[in-house]
Formats: C-alpha cells, structure tokens, sequence
C-alpha cells in the first residue's frame, strides 16, 4: 500500500506542475478569448454617480474646441432650477418685500420732516462733478436694473402682454444697453469710491447713530453726523462692494470663457443674479429716503443745495467744519414753504 | 410618427466621426460651430468609449425652461427647434444643456454671440418646410421629406441610432441582451428621464 | 538503476500526456491570437487571373440591383477594343469593299442589257402588296442602316463636321428611328418570307444557273430560271436570315437585361455590329443590280410590270408558268426605247 | 491638385455602405441609381472583403472611348465627367465600364434608358460651377468649393481615399508595409494601368 501511495504521489507531483505551468501559459490566450468588454465596461449610470457636485462627464475630443470635450454636465439641471425656481422667489422676496416694506414705513412713520421747518438758506452739499457722477451711474444702475429684471422675469411678465417678436427686439436692445452700460457703471462705481470713500471710514460716532435708529424711527432724535451718517455709509459701502461683485461677475458674462469653462459660467450667473436683486432692494431703499422718505433731502443731488435746518439736523458736526472752513450757508431767499 | 430620440450606443462607437462630418456637410454648418461632436472618455485607457453627442432633444428641455425670451418650441415628434429670429445670443440655455448642444458663431466682444446654433434633428426651424429661408437659417429639412438625421442614417456601426423612442430602444435592449453587456444609452436618462434597459 | 528508470518513466508519461492536453487545449487560442489575414487575404491581382474570359469578379450586394453585385468586368476592355478597332476594320472592308467591287463590275461588264431589246409588252412580276411590302421593309432597311452607321461611325465622320450639339440631336432621333423601326422591318422580313419562301426552295436548277454564272458575266448567256433565279434566292436568303439575326440581338438590345447581364449585351451588340454590316454590303449589291446594274430590273418593284423580254431572258420557265396560267403579257404600247 | 483617383483598401473595409448613403444623400441621387455601391466578395468565407466601388476616373476612360456622341471629357484633375445635354442614353459606356459605373434612370421601354448618370468625383458636370442647374443634373460640385467626394471624406475607416493619386497610393502602402499584408488597390491597375504597390 504505501507503495501505491508513493507511486500515486510521484504520478500526481509532476502531473499537477504540468498543470500549472499548462493554466499559466494557457491563461493569457484565455483571457483574450474571452475578453468581455463588460469588465471594463465604462457604465454611464456609474460614472454619473461617481461625479461629485459641478463635476462633468469629460473625455477627448478632436475639435479645437476644447470645451466639446464635456459631455455630460448635470450641474445644467441644478443652474436651470435656480434660473427657474429659486430666482423667481429670491426676486420676490427681495423687491416685493422691500416695497411692502418702505410702504409700512412710510404709512407708519410718514414723511420724515425738517423739525425746524425750512430755513430759506441753504448750503452745498455736493459738488456738480459729484451730482454729475451720481445721476452717471444712477441712469445706468435703473436701465441695467430694467433689462437684467426683463432677463430674468420678463419672459413671465412681459412676454405674455407684448407678444413674442416686441419682446424679443426689447429683450436684444435691453441686452446691448445691459452689455454697454456696464462700463459708464464701473466707471461711476469707481469714482464714486475715489471722491467719497474718504466721508465713509466707519468710526464709532457711526455706532451711537445706529443705536439711536438714525432719528429715522422717532421725531426730534438727531444723533450727531459727519458729512454722511452711518444710514449713507451703509449705502456706499453696499454700492461699492454690490458695484464690484456686480463688475466682476458681469465682466466674466461679458468675456465667457475668459475665466473658465461653463461652470465657471454659471456659477457668476448665480452671483450676479442674487447680488442684483439685493442690490436694487438696497437701492429701492435708498431711492425711497432720497424723495418721498425725506423732506428736504432730494436737493442734496438735486440742485446740491440743501437747506441749512436740514444739514443742521442731519449732519450737525458736518456744517460745523464747513463753516469753520469760512463755507458759510448761501443767502437764498427764502423757499416757497408750506404753511406749515 | 411617435416620439423621436437620439440614442448612442458606446460600445459600438469606433470614433470615426462620419456623423459630426456629415453633419457639418448636411447644414452646411459655418467653420467654429459643431452640431455634433464624438467624446471619447478613457481615452487609451481600458473601459475607453466614444460617444457622439449632440442636442437629444429633451423632454421638457432645460434649454427651453431657461431661455429669457422663450424662443424654443417642441415639435410634435417631440423635436425641440429654436427661432433664430427670437435668439438673442445670451447664452442661458448652454449654462442648462446638460450636453453643451447649443453652439454659438462668436465668442467675446461684449456677450454679443450670435444667433444660438445647434442640432435640429434635421428637422430646420419655424420657416416654411425645405425654404432657403430655413435652409439658410438651420440647414437641411430632411424630417420634412421623411427621412432621418443624417448623422444617424451615415453610422458606419450604427452605434448611433435615430427615429421612434421606443424602436431605437428596443434595438438597443435586443443587443444588449446578445452580447452580454452594454455601457448604457448615452444621455438618455438624462435626456428622457427615463432608462429601458433599467 | 532500472528502479530510476521505472520512477523517470512514470513521471514522464503522464507529463506528456499533460503537455499533449496542454496543446490541444491552448492551439484554438494561440491560432486565434496569431491570426493574420495576410494568410487568408483575397488578392485582387490573383483573382484578376485567374479569370476566364468574359468572367467577372462578383460578390453580394444589398441594394436591389443585382447587376451591381459585379465588381469588375475586364470583358469591357474587351468590347471597347471591338468597337473603337474592329469594327472600323470589319465595317471599311464590307462596305467600302463591296462599293469598290461594283464600281469595278459596272466599268468591266457594263450595264446588262435586254439582249432583244425591249417588247414594248409587260407581264405583271410583282403584285402591289409585293411592292408594297419590299419598299416598306426597304425604307425601314435604309433608315436602320445609316442611323446604326451612325452609330458606329457618326462620331469620326459626322461629328467634326456638324459640331457635338446638333450630332448629338440627329443621334438621338436616329436613335428613336433605329428603336421604333425596328418593328416594322421585322414584320416586313416576316411577311416576304411568308410570301416569297415557296418561289426560293433552292433546287437544282440554281446550280446550273451558278455554274453558268447567272448570266451576269457574258452577254447571250441566260440559264433557264423559275420566278426566282439562284442569285436571287441568295439575296432572298441573306435577308431571311440577316433579318432574324438583326431581330434576336436587336431584340435584346431593344429590352436590355431581359436575357441576362452585361456580358451578353457585349455579346448581342457584337452580333448586331457585324451582321449589319455584312448585311448592308449585301443589300448594296442589290441595290446595284435592280437599279444600275441591270437594264430593265428596276421595273419589277417599280411598276411592279417587266418587260416580257427582260422576263424571257432571265426568268424563262416562269414566263412560260405564267402563260399556262393564262396570264398573258399585257399589250402595253410601245415603250419608249432608245434609238438601238 | 493633381491627378486626382479614387483608392479602395479593402482590408478596411467593413461595409457600412455609408459611403453610398453620402453619396445618394449629397447628390439627391434618383430611386433606382447608386452612383457607388459597396460589393463583398467571399461573403460569409475565409478571405471576405468589401469593396466601395464607383466610377474610378480612369486613365484612357472606356466610356469616353466608345460613347457614340463623344459626351466625355476629362478635367484638368483627371475627373472623367460628361454631358447630360450630349447623352442619348445608349448604354455603351455601361458595356464598356470595367466597374460597372454607368447607371441609367429607366431599364426597358425600347432601350431609351434616360440621360446616363454615374460618379462625379463630386465635380459636378459641364454646368457653370455650382450653379442650380449643374446641381439638378449633376449634384454637388464639391471640388468647386475646394472639398473632396464626400464618400471617402466620411469613410468610418478610411478604406476609401480620395484626393492625389500620387499621395492616396502613398498612404496605402505604407499602410501595407505596416500591418504585414494587403489585397490590393481594387480596380488601380485596371482604372490606371499602374500599381504602385507591384
């Protein structure tokens, strides 16, 4: 028996070599005989699922153009649900509520008056290049506003009411003006930085106006102001710095590509977009306390003449250096008041 | 006919773009501008695929949900086609093609574009039927004269497949079936929201 | 030592029997993996060769035309060979060949004569619908003829003459004619070998009328001859059968690829090439001798009345068979000879 | 250019036939005629190929020699064309053609065949170029707008090549000289009466 089992093992030892060495040169051959492509499979469903957000679907491609190598970007999906969903709402809320808003306030707390009634003399407030600089980029900000509104809502508001071809010329003329105007805007955003950021460093005087609600909530409360109060910096700082954010994401709409590829593209929609609406809520506010809000205060870039009681009230600490400056108040005749 | 769709079978695409040619000869198709165009991913790699690639003519289009002046209408073949009068060249609906189908003449100076461009299906625009007009505008109208997309039609492999939906994706389902695998319909969830081969 | 040898033994036989599986068993893949369609390649060259004439290299197709299933069909170099070489060869020695011998015969042998003159009195040789038939499978004849010389030989001698536009017009329209012609010169060739077969059973008689040379070459010579002497059944003959093979092969020419492909239109429009132009050299010698060459001849399919000397000298047994009938000679006035 | 030729390696050939659907598609080629057709030899055999065949323009072209009106002309880049004004339908050029290009709109009522067409090289015809009337007849005059025949430019595989005879044969062999083997430029020696490759 052992015998036997010797034998058997001097048979099975080299048998199970032969073997081995058969299964290594065999399997190659093998292997390419049944490759099955379904291995390496590329499935479109597993890669979609590996891409991590704004991710695309990439390859090569023979064309110069080298975007074309994208093939599938799902990102398209979440911008059009922000185009079609979220951005109906963020204007919604931005521009309705801003208007019921100043609507209360205005019901509320009324027109807000000179306490002192008007003096008939008046002092200069800003300079011509100054009022010339402000109505520049005011012009600008209302038409880019308009057309970029008209972008964005106009094929729901207005399409319906002027039909397709009026509104699509519309449309392409408010774009060419969107497109042109935008530098006359950076233009006045930057001058208006270099002729007032000076008055507009935040100091602590502008804490104390804060705290006591500007003088805007309640009747003969003046907290005490330089040439602009903490209300105005506030409205500088939101038009330099939405100017800005505006400049920036338009000049990569204006020059596509230029930065990057279409997601690039969309993502400075996205911002230009939610900037501009909170941009013109701010501005509709600022529009809001410069008339109708303010007795007295349009003709500061109005006629740049503003009455002394209102400076007075407004902007004590600035009348007191502009007369220790020698600048007294001009001796106007006395305005047409009402009879109040 | 029912619902037409593109349908691009990967394995079988050997990449040799006959149909971005005979797109570009078809429409005459102005130099910069590619209705069609192959992508190949993986490229010299194991698992490389080719896949060509234009509008699929969506169900409820993101081109058209984001186009400011809604200049895009779907046919009843379910083509989706775009007034070139309307265009405005903003751009919108190649921020939201989930497959950067809408091509453009110009690139630059001051967002000005040009009129959108892309695949009609071969199916022109809303010009009168195989009118210069339309010729000039969007290119051939060979729907109108009942034949397919040429890009399809021309596949050496017939990896790209055109006409009935459910047709192209019976053939589709049927080779999968006999060769054991399939790397998916190009787009088509994407496209259609839906997937026949699950 | 054989105790080793036992041991080797028994290893090595089943090593080998491992390796041999090994093979067996790898050989499928290795040829798969070696394959080279070098070894298999069709040359285009080898296949060119080996050939047979008038053999095409044929494969599938898939458009409903079968005949496009031949990829190349050396046969053409072949058929262009006859057309632009040949045929220019055939067609100068059969018909300027023939025009010379008759010029040649007419200046030796002169017109032929009636011997005794005109009678004056006729016999009827020719009925009308004999005539008739004659002319109208003549005229049919002469059209056919000069539209496929035409044809053939339009393009060296006709074309440089009269420009491509207008050659091309009267070749279109000869064209036509040689088409819709065709159809009435059959039925002409069907209807004289109906009416005429009975009278040119070749007998006897013709040989003596050959052997005697027809009484063409001498003068006074007239071997006895029915309705129809031998020279006459010849040309009867000629036109039976030249008419039946221009029918055949025009008929596949008329209705191409009713017979089969290519190679036999090559084949048929060799046929039609050659008979016609042995047929026209034919008929121009008959023409010769009922116009020209023979006094008296022309008379039978013009008027369709011979004179009853002209049929006495050359048709003396059926002057006589006409006589027994009781068809006697018409006592037509005096014919109007020349002072001989 | 120079002499331009037609060059079929049909060890690439892998009869998609869209060589033949370009052609048809670019010329509006009439029911009934294919200006190329694609013939497989060996079908289903060791040794199978596919072959794109059409008019090759030959050297001393066949059809021109036996045209009984002398409709043919060769151009200036060796493209055998001829006038459907001068044809009257004869089908000599067809008994001649070693490949069959010759093709007629009508088989059958009293030989009148109709005008003649065939290949083009997509040079269009005796027309002025590219003009309404040279298109009807003719199709495209694809070399008039410095394109080549639109059946190679979309060849999947690049077996079929077209352009300078000197530069296609050029390709081809070192083609061959690559991969070890070739069966030939199919129809060269019979359309050139030369073969580059011996």
């Amino acid at each position: 028996m052992p015998s036997v089992v010797s034998h058997l093992r001097s048979i099975l030892a080299p048998l199970c070599l032969a073997f081995a060495l058969m299964f290594a040169v065999a399997a190659p051959a093998a292997a390419q005989l049944s490759f099955k492509p379904t291995d390496q499979a590329v499935h479109e469903d597993k890669l979609l699922e590996a891409l991590k957000a704004g991710e695309k679907v990439t390859g090569r491609i023979t064309i110069p153009d080298r975007m074309a190598a994208s093939l599938i970007q799902p990102a398209g999906r979440e911008w059009r649900d922000f185009q079609r969903s979220m951005l109906p709402w963020i204007g919604g809320i931005a521009i309705i509520g801003m208007t019921v808003l100043l609507a209360a306030f205005l019901l509320i707390r009324g027109r807000i008056r000179i306490e002192k009634g008007f003096s008939g003399r008046t002092i200069l407030r800003f300079a011509s290049f100054e009022r010339f600089m402000h109505w520049v980029t005011a012009t600008c900000f209302i038409i880019l506003g308009l057309s970029g509104l008209n972008i964005s809502f106009g094929r729901s508001l207005l399409l319906p009411l002027i039909g397709p071809e009026a509104f699509s010329m519309l449309t392409h003329w408010g774009k060419l003006a969107h497109n042109y105007l935008a530098f006359p805007f950076m233009l006045g955003i930057a001058t208006m930085f270099a002729v007032w950021v000076k008055d507009n460093i935040p100091s602590r005087m502008d804490w104390n106006w804060i705290k006591a609600g500007g003088g805007l909530l309640r009747n003969g409360q003046h907290p005490p102001a330089k040439r602009f109060n903490a209300g105005q910096k506030g409205i500088f700082w939101m038009v330099i710095i939405g100017g800005v954010l505006m400049s920036l994401s338009g000049w990569f709409l204006l020059f596509p590509y230029q930065a990057g590829d279409v997601t690039s593209l969309q993502i400075w929609t996205v911002v230009h977009a939610i900037v501009a609406l909170l941009f013109i809520a701010g501005i509709l506010a600022h529009i809001y306390i410069g008339s109708v809000g303010m007795e007295g205060a349009f003709d500061a870039m109005g006629t740049g003449q503003v009455d002394v009681n209102w400076a007075k009230e407004h902007h004590a600490l600035w009348v007191e250096e502009e007369q220790a400056k020698g600048r007294t108040p001009a001796g106007a005749p006395p305005r047409g008041m009402p009879a109040e | 006919m029912a619902r037409v769709k593109f349908l691009c079978d990967a394995d079988r695409c050997i990449e040799c773009n006959a149909c971005v040619t005979a797109c570009k000869n078809e429409h005459d198709v102005p130099w910069g501008i590619n209705r069609r165009r192959v992508v190949t991913i993986n490229d010299g790699k194991p698992g490389e695929r080719s896949v060509s690639m234009a509008c699929m003519h969506c169900t409820d289009a993101p081109c058209a949900a984001v186009c400011p002046v809604s200049c895009f209408y779907t046919t009843a073949d379910g083509v989706v086609l775009h007034s070139k009068d309307l265009c405005i060249g903003c751009g919108y609906c190649f921020y939201a093609c989930p497959f950067g189908a809408p091509q453009y003449p110009k690139v630059g100076n001051f967002g000005s574009r040009g009129k959108m461009d892309k695949c009609t299906y071969c199916a022109g625009g809303p010009e009168a039927d195989s009118t210069p007009a339309e010729y000039a505008k969007y290119g051939q109208n060979r729907l109108a004269e009942g034949k397919l997309p040429i890009c399809a039609e021309m596949c050496s492999t017939k990896s790209l497949l055109a006409g009935d939906g459910a047709i192209i994706a019976e053939i589709y389902k049927e080779r999968v079936m006999k060769r054991g695998y399939g790397s998916g319909m190009w787009g088509w969830k994407t496209a259609y929201s839906d997937s026949p081969t699950g």
